[in-house]
């Protein structure tokens, strides 16, 4: 019988099944090994296939609290793991895993992907995860003694790969594929995503901050990296001006689409309509949803003012509450080299590396601090296009300045209280 | 429900504080350690013999003697 | 010395000629079949981009296998999508029957997890997840475990254009959330349900009691300066696990009373609706590898009655919008229970007022 | 010229002028007074109309706090006022208010007006507001030396009045017309709010709660007595099943109004349908919002199961914000003599009187504790119409009860945890 | 001993004889013309319903001169509505006529302040308001001048039905709201804007310190223990006066900076939308009595600007949910500034949540 039972359940059923993979990679390093190709971990791969069986056993995680110091000079990129039962499994009683810094929107040459392979398969247990969450290449599982020969390795290879972020830190930013295939995108995500990373690869690398910053780039309202959920900082592609439309093109779809109930009745603004011949937008009311873009992409697409908003905030519900970015600047430009939005960053940085609290995400101070502070912070003034609706409290606070001279404030400064 | 009782020394307890200052039922409560229920009795009893008396200036109300609260309208009345 | 902060790779290496040649250029794009998308640019250039569905999790042995294929498929290029999903790019039509084959046959994974506005009929994509019992060591329940058996139960969406509408479904093994499961149309998230029972002696050792106690979201904590332990307050205990994060010393995993809730309706997207997050819509499901018989069968049924009730387009939660959250209880036959009403006092509903979307006017 | 001459502007235009009804009881009493008749205070309308004339030059009220015994026994009813030009007017150093309670619907018979009318000529300033924001009959201005008889003589009246509600009390309930004239109603307002004013005399003349505590009565959703914003406990008719169709005088408004634009249209959720000829309802997606209804009131009404909801919270912003109530009980039946809504009440009270802060509503008390530990108060399970969305967040509380047995729950209990 | 407790006289002393007759049998209503509602009940007896404008604020003389006209007219009957006009029953049409004559040129109360759904043209009713400098000790504006200053402008909509749906307009003179702002289409609420000055005699005699350092909600307050007063953090003020309300050493009270707010969109019927809070749009106006012109510009501005472009039944909220915020201060004319960004912290949001409305479905 076999020695994992319960996990083999999962190698049935038509999905690609994660027990083979590591079955898979057991058997081949095994076998690799006895071969005599040098390989540290030959072993860990199917230590966690057992380990992984005692844990669908027992209901209950085998992993403890990792703590690593990572590679020379960086603070962070590695996750440390120690197995709770490291007696009985040596083979994964360490079980670190590197974050590797993907490249802008996912895209690989099959050489950079063997390097990679290579890596691993040499200092690790030959396993990973494309990608993590956050969009890093996880290089699962090895030892604390493998982490700097790994990372010298990554930075020898042709196509050579550095650390992501991990800790209080900046984490890896990401983009959608954007320009790279995308015809909706309204600025380039994949270069100002590189330029960021390029940028701050002190910040990435040296964990000094209260906690985890994290940037998307989507180049568009679809958000296809989720960078309103997920991202303290998302810069998503939008545009001000009309919607471009190819009448021509809506006739092609006019012969076989529903326009009326599928595009006019779901635009969120009533802003589209269609008389069986033409289709209006009326810019001042469309809100830029994408929805008519999304269902007539032959026929219709951005306007040719382009940007991107910035939303500042979104995480998930440790501590206060799950948040979705708020808007802080509605529109932007995005321009080589990005001078602008790297002061937006440097200032929203430095404002909370100097007044967030330990374990306080930047969108949960703006909540303690106020908006009206974070946009003072940014150099930004308001604009009603950061609110839902405007405050339903009259508890304004007003500063000195904005008064009247009369005797009350007169008193109150004699009284050294202003 | 029950009908509540208390002794005249607890009465007396309670009445020595509310010439004290103006007080919240709550506040009464915990300083002389009798059931709040019971403090409202006796309060309300005293109220009705005319010892004690409310006291509020509309929106939250306070308990106190009558005499207290005659000097405190006094102070109010002269600002 | 050796090298550092040299960051990734720039992407511009490794762009397909076809894509590099037309960056920015794209024309349109049209679903040919569930997993096949055609893509043309301005100059005339076409490009199938072809998607594949992956357990996340890959042996650096199918990373090559998958190498293989993009040198004869692909001209040597390949990428993932932000669901885990692998593409390849083929420039004749011809060869991408050959390319799903190929996959299909030699790695075993699915054509599909597109999904087509112009139609309006949807995939189901990846679910996007996280550690669970592989790496971490907070999960209440596995995520690797859970992910597959719930694929392979709505498999056919993955290879199909069945739904009515996009809807995402991802998954995080404890309220950390990794799997930012609080913007997901269906979200699968692993809750503990017992507080933690203090254990002294690694307090002692590996604990900073101050700022563990400071961890705690609701003040359940109080250092036991005597004692030099911690004590909680179970009645304020939420059962986060942000103390055990910061302290080994406070275990709260209970193999019995560990489990999933599941949220539905979060939304991401600003088409139509705006953003969404996710709510709790059951609030427990036990543990029960190595398949969540129990967990498959509410997913499953939530996503099929929304698919059998939704119109075109219309996500979960804009079906919710339309009919309404009773209506959502009656039809899927999930409980309303009062563990559903939220009473997480220090959340920041500060949102409820501030625009958390790009719809705008000018 | 006129001693007056900045609230003099007030007398012109076309709107009523409150200066007009100051200077008109000002003449009066003075006049009255002067051919003998026994007014206590004849000055004090003239005097208000003074000091209002120094408040519009200052731009400040010349008010200050407050504070009185009220009459024999009560503990509110009286709002205590005193001028701080006490010296300088001495018409109006004490100008206190007292609090009549109303009749339900605020209904009067000329009579009783009379009577009300004699008394505050009498005893008071000779003027009143009709009514006050709670809905009581506020008669302005009387020195303190004047609540008693005056409350005396109010109770001796043919129609007599009392006092209503002020201070840490519950106050003066209030209800709209309901069955006396709207044909909306869906349960009788004025007998409930009778019958609930009637029950509470004592909480509503003896302050001993943690703060005030209004109950509101409106007969259907259109909430013509605002209780939703403006009551802490609001009880609005509401009813279950279909709403009743006249299809004949469907027809008759068919004739001239635009239904499919002013009532289809209009329907929150789409649950009413017209084809020309016939008017539909979907009974269950109808919210019962009254729109229908209320365009149509010859043709729709309320349906047969009628009862009412219950809201709970409602109050302006001080100190936690502005609440509109919450549903706490989404559908009741109101029948006489009122039991269950009573002991809905009883429990309310209690639990608020017991565990409530000071100055804390009941709404910032259900906020601080969690609406399910006030539904358990009440004695009712959750309802899915509590909450426009489920909660957002994982971070529920699970009772012991609600446990699976298992070692570790035997370590909580054998460590005293649980 | 004297009688207490005997509660207000039970209402069916005080109905006319066929309100008692029909109470809770009747059939349907019509506004005949602004002012006057004719009600059916399902006896076939018909009344008629009359009503008019006042300024709240009634000398015991004029109520006299009503009742004279009631017993006249209304068989020695009336009403108040909820917002403070008076109303007659009139059982034959031909007196309504002579009845609104005689109130209005005995009484010069105008008739009108209804609004007729069925039609869907609206009159604009009485402003629900305060006490102000009439009696208040803590407002920031007066009440009775601005509403008599605002009617004066808007009489015309009193007196007729040219609204396009319901506009309620009310008035609190103060943050308590008494006025019950909180939720009017337009509303104005007074507010001060400068800390409060300790007067630390005055808090020696009168204060209770502790439980007005207790009231400040923004924690602004801390005791002077040695001092015996208290000392304000003026950073963290926001001029709520509640500390005045405590004690009243504590006066905030600035003429030259006092001043009104202006807030819009709010809703409490379930009409169709559900109900809404309103939202400040003018974050201070100065006081300039004795007619406040610039206040009341604003008022009309906002009033007239809806009018002019909502439809029909759409009451300011949904109309500004049709057309955007953006838009709202586009058209008004009114300026956005970060005042109007929401930071009060301490608000429970959870409403964003628990439903504020009637509307459900079975
Ligand atoms: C590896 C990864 C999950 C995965 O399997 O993909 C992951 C794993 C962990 N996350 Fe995460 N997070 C990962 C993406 C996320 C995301 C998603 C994202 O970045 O888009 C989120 C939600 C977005 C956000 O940041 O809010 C996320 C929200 C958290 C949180 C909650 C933070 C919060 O403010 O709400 C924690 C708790 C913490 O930091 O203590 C956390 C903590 C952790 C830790 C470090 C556990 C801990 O408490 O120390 C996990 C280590 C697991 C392990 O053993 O490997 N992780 N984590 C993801 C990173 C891979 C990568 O670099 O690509
Ligand atoms: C490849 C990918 C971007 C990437 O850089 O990797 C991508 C690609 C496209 N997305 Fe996306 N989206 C991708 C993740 C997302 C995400 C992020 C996520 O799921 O975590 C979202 C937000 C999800 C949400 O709202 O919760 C997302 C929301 C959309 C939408 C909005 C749909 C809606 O109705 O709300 C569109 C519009 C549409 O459907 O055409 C869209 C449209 C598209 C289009 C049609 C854009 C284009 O013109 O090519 C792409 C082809 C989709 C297809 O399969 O037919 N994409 N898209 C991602 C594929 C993930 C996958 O493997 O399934
Ligand atoms: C007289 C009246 C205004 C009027 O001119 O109509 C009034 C007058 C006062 N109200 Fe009020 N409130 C009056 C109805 C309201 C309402 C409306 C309602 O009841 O429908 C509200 C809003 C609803 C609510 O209760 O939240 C209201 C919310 C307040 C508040 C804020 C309470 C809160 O929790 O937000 C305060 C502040 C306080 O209690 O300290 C307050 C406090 C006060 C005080 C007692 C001032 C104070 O702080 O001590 C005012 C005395 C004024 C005076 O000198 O006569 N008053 N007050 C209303 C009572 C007349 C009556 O009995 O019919
Ligand atoms: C007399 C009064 C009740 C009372 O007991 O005093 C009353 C009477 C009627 N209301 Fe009302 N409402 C009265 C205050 C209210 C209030 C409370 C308030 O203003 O403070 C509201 C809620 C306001 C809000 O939502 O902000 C109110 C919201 C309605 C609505 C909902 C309108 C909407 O579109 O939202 C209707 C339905 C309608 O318009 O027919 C309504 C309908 C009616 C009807 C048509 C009911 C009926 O069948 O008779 C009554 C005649 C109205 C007319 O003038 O044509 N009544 N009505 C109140 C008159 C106040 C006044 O003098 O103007
Ligand atoms: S976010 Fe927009 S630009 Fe980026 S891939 Fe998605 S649809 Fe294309
Ligand atoms: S982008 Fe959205 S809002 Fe704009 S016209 Fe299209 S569907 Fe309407
Ligand atoms: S969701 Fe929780 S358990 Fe899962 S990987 Fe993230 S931190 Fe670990
Ligand atoms: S699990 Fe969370 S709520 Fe419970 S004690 Fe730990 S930190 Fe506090
Ligand atoms: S609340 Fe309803 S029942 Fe009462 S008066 Fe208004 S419309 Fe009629
Ligand atoms: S009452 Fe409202 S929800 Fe019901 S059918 Fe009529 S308009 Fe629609
Ligand atoms: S709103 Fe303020 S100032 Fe006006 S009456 Fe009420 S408490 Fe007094
Ligand atoms: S005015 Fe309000 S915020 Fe300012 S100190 Fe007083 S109570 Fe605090």
């Amino acid at each position: 019988m076999s020695e994992t039972p319960l996990v083999d359940e999962l190698e049935k059923g038509p999905w690609p099944s994660f027990v083979k993979e590591i079955k898979k990679t057991a058997e081949n390093m095994e076998k690799l090994a006895s071969e005599g190709k040098d390989l540290k971990l030959p072993k860990t791969a199917r230590g966690l296939l057992k380990l992984l069986e005692i844990s669908y056993k027992d209901k209950k995680t085998h992993w403890k609290h990792g703590g690593i110091v990572s590679v020379v000079g960086y603070g962070g990129g590695v996750i440390g793991r120690y197995s709770d039962l490291g007696d009985k499994l040596p083979e994964v009683e360490h079980f670190h895993t590197m974050r590797i810094n993907m490249p802008a929107g996912w895209f690989y040459s099959t050489k950079a992907l063997r390097g990679l392979c290579d890596v691993w398969e040499k200092w690790g247990s030959g396993l990973t995860n494309m990608h993590g969450s956050t969009g890093d290449i996880i290089f699962l599982g090895t030892r604390s003694e493998y982490l700097q020969p790994s990372f010298e390795d990554l930075g020898k290879l042709e196509i050579p790969f550095d650390l992501g972020g991990s800790g209080s830190a900046l984490r890896t930013p990401s983009a959608c594929m954007g320009p790279a295939l995308c015809e909706f995108s309204c600025y380039d995500t994949l270069d100002l995503c590189y330029d960021l990373t390029m940028t701050y690869q002190n910040e990435l690398h040296r964990p000094m901050y209260p906690y985890k910053f994290k940037i998307k780039c989507s180049g568009c309202p679809n958000d296809c990296v989720a960078s309103k959920a997920r991202a303290d900082f998302a810069i998503i592609g939008t545009w001000k001006d009309e919607i471009q439309i190819d009448d021509e093109a809506v006739k092609e779809y006019a012969k076989w689409m529903d326009i009326e109930n599928e595009v006019v009745k779901l635009c969120p603004t009533k802003a589209i309509s269609w008389n069986g011949k033409e289709l209006k937008i009326d810019a001042k009311n469309c809100v830029r949803c994408m929805h008519c873009i999304n269902k007539m992409p032959k026929a219709l697409k951005p306007g040719k003012e382009r940007g991107a908003t910035i939303l500042v905030g979104g995480k998930a519900p440790v501590l206060e509450g799950a948040i979705i970015g708020w808007v802080t600047i509605p529109f932007i430009e995005i321009r080589k080299p990005y001078d602008e939005i790297k002061e937006i960053l440097n200032a929203t940085l430095e404002w909370w590396d100097e007044e967030g609290k330990f374990r306080e995400r930047v969108g949960e101070m703006i909540w303690r601090k106020g908006m009206r502070e974070y946009l003072k912070v940014i150099g930004k003034s308001a604009d009603v296009r950061i609110v839902k609706a405007p405050r339903n409290n009259p508890f304004m606070f007003f500063k000195k300045e904005e008064l009247r001279p009369s005797p009350f404030v007169e008193e109150l400064k004699k009284r050294g209280m202003f | 429900m029950a009908e509540v009782t208390y002794t005249e020394e607890e009465k007396k307890k309670v009445l020595e504080q509310l010439s004290k200052k103006t007080w919240k039922i709550p506040e009464l409560a915990k300083i002389t350690q009798l059931d709040k229920a019971k403090v409202k009795k006796i309060v309300q009893d005293l109220i009705d013999e005319g010892i004690a008396g409310y006291w509020s200036a509309g929106s939250t109300a306070y308990v106190a003697t009558k005499q207290y609260i005659e000097e405190l309208e006094k102070k109010r009345a002269q600002g | 010395m050796v090298k550092t902060d040299f960051g990734p790779p720039k992407y511009d290496l490794m762009l397909h000629p076809v894509i590099k040649k037309n960056y920015g250029k794209w024309k349109f794009h049209e679903v040919v079949k569930p997993g096949v998308i055609r893509r043309v640019a301005e100059s005339g250039d076409e490009i199938y981009v072809v998607r594949f569905g992956s357990p996340r999790l890959l042996s650096v042995y199918t990373i090559r296998e998958l190498c293989d294929i993009a040198d004869k498929y692909s001209d040597g290029y390949l990428r993932w999508t932000s669901r885990n999903n692998v593409e390849f790019f083929v420039t004749s039509k011809e060869k991408v029957d050959a390319l799903i084959k190929e996959v299909e046959e030699k790695i075993g994974f699915p054509c599909g997890g597109t999904w087509d506005a112009v139609t309006g009929k949807y995939g189901l994509s990846n679910i996007v997840h996280t550690q669970g019992w592989i790496h971490c060591h907070t999960p209440a329940i596995d995520a690797s475990g859970i992910v597959k058996a719930v694929m392979d139960e709505l498999y056919e969406y993955f290879i199909d254009h069945k739904l009515p509408a996009m809807c995402r479904i991802s998954l995080a093994c404890c309220a950390n959330m990794c799997g930012a499961v609080h913007a997901s149309d269906i979200a699968i998230v692993g809750i503990h349900r017992t507080p933690p029972l203090p254990d002294d002696d690694a307090i002692r050792r590996t604990c900073e009691i101050p700022s563990t106690v400071a961890a705690c979201p609701t003040g359940a904590l109080k250092p036991d300066m005597k004692a030099k332990t911690i004590k909680v307050d179970v009645e304020k205990c939420m059962y986060c696990g942000n103390c055990y994060t910061m302290c080994p010393g406070m275990p709260l995993f209970d193999p019995e009373n560990d489990g999933a809730a599941i949220m539905v309706g979060g939304k991401i997207s600003d088409a139509r609706r705006m953003p969404e997050l996710s709510k709790v819509v059951v609030p427990w499901v036990p543990n029960e590898p190595p398949r969540w018989p129990t967990l498959v069968k509410y997913i499953k049924q939530i996503l099929e009655t929304w698919a059998n009730n939704a119109r075109k387009h219309e996500r979960l939660i804009e079906w919710v919008d339309r009919i309404g959250w009773e209506r959502f209880f009656e039809l899927t036959g999930l409980e309303f229970t009062d563990h559903l009403i939220d009473d997480y006092r220090i959340t920041p509903y500060i949102y409820g007022e501030l625009r958390t979307s790009t719809q705008f006017r000018w």
